[in-house]
């Protein structure tokens, strides 16, 4: 086993890797950009070395000044995360030169499926159906060409893409030119690659996904499926598991499909088959991804492994422990991504400092969170702070609980989704497991408005007393004097802060 | 003191009196509510009114209120006297030409200008695109005119509330 | 089922059951003294009513004011939690006489097995072991002569008592008088009854309880044990299911016996038959609790089982629906009790303002807690602020889980046992399962010192910046404005809080 | 500043220094530590050492400060060059006679009294029993002495810290 490892990220994904070190007496080691000296990641590591100012193309992106800091601090191996590096075949391949382990597959894989166009030429070879559309890395006028070809809607995509990143819908011909524009553009930006190619727009579909591990002997597990079709901007925003409209048979099929493909492409690792599902079940494979997803933690709650550390186990060396009859389902698992978006002025990024934090406990509640109180979400990175995830003995109870749960997370200074999912969790088209990646354009289309009258009453009320006590404390600044100097000490001025009015 | 809200289609005046128990609420002249208040944050208040236990989270927008209900939001627009009769006075369509003017909603950077001054645009149009916590933005024209002004230049980092394009 | 249960407790008890309605859709009502307005029950409660002045028997144990608190809201049933009124057979039957449903066993089943003294003789008619010792309300004459006969050291408990309170061990006959005096006044003022009695004092036991379920039709489980071993003063600071000696024979011999005794006494609803254990793993039936336990999260994060729910369901006359063989142990739990007491100087209680809160997070992490920043943990209640509850496929990641989290676990303002329960997650023996209730005194007598010198230099380094820091602050405030006005729209302030220096 | 620490029988002399690029701590005018210090609140630092990364949280006890070092306790009594002196000029045997009282730990009630003016006691002889959050503390006396003065009654709410009963 490793002795120390180093986490290429941050955020809530670096202290979810820096936890599974921790439980496992491994030594960890963060880096950090400039921004991100308060960071918690930061703060949790054992150690923490700065690689590179704000923007990620300097820092989270620069392979030479991670790789330093691994050397400096005598790593053994890199943890990815997702997002940054961790499709990166480059890096991987980096990596195995320098003689540090890349937690991951290996790079030869990572190119075989990370490339969604490799992934699908792959895909058909193992006989796993996939999505009509053009496989290559495609000039402008030929995605336009294609699109054409196969016929609108279409949705173009990022080679290296994932995250809804670099992606966009096409509906009509006039937004072709400006859609093929901004995904290329993000796609630069994004992953360092401009490589762009279309596919055909499935209407409706669910997304649902499989979950596999494959140990360097070639043992390859599935751990069964998540559905990810709550989405905005093609960006998941709620997943679960299990699937509500998989059962055990297609669960064996889509397993199946998925190890064949893995083993097809020499995977090592955990990675992710991402599969489209129309109203006949009959299921399409998307797009692999060679690493651990944001969404990973639905997957632990049912089964109750650790896949991080089941990722530090197998880039060890050490064979899985477990065979495919002893992976067991108990009960659902639900995610709720909180993004620092506002949900009343259309999901616009709101970065700022947290000046209050109140979060959910209980039982069959985990919160995955990379933020704390006084702590400022810095604008340069995702909006993604937290996770909030629930587990019942059933789906309802998931989604009962999950209601209760955002109904205590309490965060000031900044927006976050929290109310919108507070929404999702109370519609009944939710709750009855009846949703597809349209599900939220068709259900929370327009304004968001208070989804019951009862308590606007009460709402006025509110409104009128903070207004009211606003006023007065105005008042009594503009009365005491000005510019007293504000410092740490000050904090105990939360002494006084609790007031009965 | 004497306020006046507007909400879900609805209009109502509000009088806010503190005595010694605690706070009293009148709602239009008919109803009234003894609030037992506890502020917890600068924008979280435990209320207990006749027994009922609410937690009320309040957002300040633009131009209202959002006051969570025990996680349910409604949207409220609330003035005092002074400020009615400051609204009274400007008329409803001056407010509408002020508006445009393409700001950021959020601190970014400019990835691209998509129209120069003096090109004509159409209400909907997309003029620049903002790149914000890693997602792109196309921020669009508010109405249809002239631009008259471009006040950023690509690559450059904006603030939240910054006005970025000018159309006459 | 009911649609409004009133929840007769405060802390983080009542904010369990509340949750539990609130996932089961039912309305639920907060009862409060003076001292607890901004107490997270009441914050988090649907309706919330005043019962009366700090001190609990003027409120908490106001059966009057809770019953009419009852009647205002329409509470169909009353939750009395842990503690209070929870074990309290006039309760109970005043609670039947309102015609309202107490959730928990009937007054008879209270009265059978509630008391210490006829528990003990109800076990022995149902073939269940019991320790020696008399089993009757004893004068203090008696208690000392029974001490004779059985010999020192013996115990002295308060019969109505649990959790510690009017409990002490006696070793020496000087101390006898004492101890009598102490046992008898704590367990008024705790109980409001002052019977006591006394049994043999088991030298190094392990403390092992068995959780059943029964409803009213007599169908009864055992859903495993607790381990409790790990106490201080005598009341349990440390939980853990499944007991680390205790296999599935003895699991079964065990569960069977609670069960016999359970239903030997009518008992409906969830209970608790605590056992001692001795080195030859013989089992002695202690007491039972007639309630829910302080540390049922642990059972329920092995079994997937929600006690509270079904506890409700119970009571609204629903059938339990499960048997017993389908009532299934996955992985290991460890409950830490976080008391606000200064483990630093011998435990004396901490009360106070919590001026800062950082909870851990991740998979496996469960918190149950009654307290928020800002918070003022008042004098007049029991110490129990927070239980930090993690789970793991094994006890041994349960417990490297459990340190982990407890690094993360940070409460400025009061002191905590968080330091105490970290020092324990590093100790061989915890970690090897060598427990036993002489295990605190055992290993962590005398003042506690750091448990390792590496990072001494770094605490010195700290401290001199801390104090460094601290002088500049002072002098700055010295010659800033004085009197400057603290409202809670300074709160600001703490965006200026988080300084690099 | 110059510090003179106490910690595991070790006496150590500190020096703090600010320049621009953070701080600068001399152990003992031999070993030179570059800090990057981040406060996070009153008593809770983010210290990157040489690449090490620490959580401090310290606790202000009585007589000494308690530096949780990623969880780990150690114990330090630190003065700075002031206070050494002061210190210096006190006998060790005063701070002790002066310490002939017995105090409340915490804020509680007086449960009951044990001793009354006059009465001889031992050291570690139960002098009164205080109750704290529904726990009884049966405190003791410091020192052999006499009871000289009994300040509160059974019953009573006594503060922290306060004087219950004085033994000379």
């Amino acid at each position: 086993m490793f002795s120390k490892i180093l986490v290429a990220n941050r955020g809530e994904i670096a202290i979810r890797v820096i936890r599974a070190c921790r439980e496992l007496g491994i030594a960890n080691v963060a880096v950090f950009s400039q921004a991100d000296r308060a960071s918690l990641h930061v703060r949790y590591a054992d150690e923490a070395y700065c690689v590179g100012p704000a923007p990620s193309a300097q820092s989270y992106l620069n392979m030479d000044a991670i790789l330093e800091a691994a050397r400096r601090s005598g790593a053994e191996a890199i943890h990815p995360g997702y997002g940054f590096l961790a499709e990166n075949a480059e890096f991987a391949r980096r990596c195995e030169e320098a003689g540090v382990v890349f937690i991951g597959p290996p790079s030869g894989a990572i190119r075989a499926l990370g490339s969604k166009t490799s992934g699908r030429r792959l895909a058909r070879a193992a006989g796993v159906p996939v999505v009509p559309g053009a496989v290559e890395n495609l000039s402008d006028a030929e995605v336009e060409a294609c699109a054409r070809e196969i016929g609108l809607p279409v949705v173009i995509k990022a080679a290296a893409g994932g995250g809804g990143k670099g992606m966009r819908v096409v509906r009509e011909p006039a937004d072709l030119a400006s859609a093929i524009r901004a995904a290329r553009s993000e796609a630069t930006s994004a992953f360092g690659d401009s490589a762009i190619y279309v596919e055909k727009y499935l209407s409706a579909p669910r997304h649902v996904e499989m979950q596999i591990l494959a140990d360097r002997s070639g043992h390859t597990l599935y751990l069964g499926e998540r559905e990810c079709s709550v989405q905005r901007r093609h960006q998941k925003v709620i997943e679960e598991a299990p699937s509500p409209i998989v059962d055990e048979p297609l669960r064996r099929r889509m397993g199946e499909a998925a190890v064949r493909l893995a083993q097809a492409a020499g995977y090592v690792n955990a990675g992710t088959m991402e599969f489209l599902v129309d109203g006949e079940r009959q299921f399409y494979f998307l797009e692999a991804n060679t690493r651990l997803q944001v969404e990973h933690p639905v997957t632990e709650m049912v089964t109750g492994l650790d896949l991080v550390k089941e990722q530090i186990r197998i880039a060890a060396g050490e064979p899985l422990r477990l065979r495919q009859e002893e992976v067991t389902i108990r009960g659902a698992a639900i995610e709720c991504r909180i993004y620092a978006e506002d949900p009343f002025q259309n999901f616009v990024p709101s970065p700022g400092r947290i000046l209050g934090l109140r979060e959910p406990g209980g039982g069959g509640v985990r919160i995955e969170s990379g933020v704390y109180e006084g702590y400022e979400v810095p604008v340069h990175y995702d909006p993604l702070i937290a996770k909030l995830i629930t587990w019942g003995r059933d789906r309802l109870e998931a989604a009962l609980r999950m209601r209760r749960a955002l109904m205590e997370y309490n965060i000031q200074g900044i927006k976050t989704t929290i109310p919108f999912h507070r929404r999702v969790m109370a519609d009944p088209d939710f709750l009855k497991g009846e949703i597809d990646t349209t599900y939220i354009d068709r259900r929370f289309a327009g304004s968001p408005q208070a989804w019951s009258e009862a308590e606007r009453d009460v709402a006025l009320v509110a409104a009128a007393i903070h207004v009211f006590l606003r006023d007065q404390a105005r008042l009594a600044a503009r009365t005491a004097p000005a510019g007293a100097a504000v410092s740490p000490w000050l904090l105990a001025a939360r002494q006084a802060a609790l007031r009965r009015l | 003191m004497a306020y006046f809200a507007q909400s879900g289609g609805r209009e109502c005046r509000l009088d806010v009196r503190r005595d010694a128990e605690g706070l009293q609420v009148r709602l239009d002249e008919n109803r009234e509510f003894r609030v037992d208040c506890l502020q917890v944050d600068a924008g979280l208040y435990s209320l207990l009114i006749q027994g009922r236990s609410h937690e009320i989270d309040i957002l300040e927008m633009e131009d209202a209120l959002v006051v969570l209900v025990d996680g349910q939001p409604f949207r409220v627009q609330i003035q005092d006297e002074r400020e009615r009769r400051l609204r009274a006075g400007v008329g409803r369509g001056e407010a509408k030409v002020g508006k445009r003017v393409v700001t950021a909603p959020m601190p970014g950077k400019v990835v691209k200008l998509l129209v120069r001054p003096g090109d004509a645009v159409r209400a909907g149009d997309g003029v620049i695109v903002v790149e914000a916590m890693k997602m792109e933005n196309e921020l669009k024209a508010p109405a249809a005119g002239t631009v008259k002004e471009i006040r950023v230049e690509e690559g450059k980092a904006v603030g939240g509330g910054d006005i970025l394009v000018v159309i006459e």
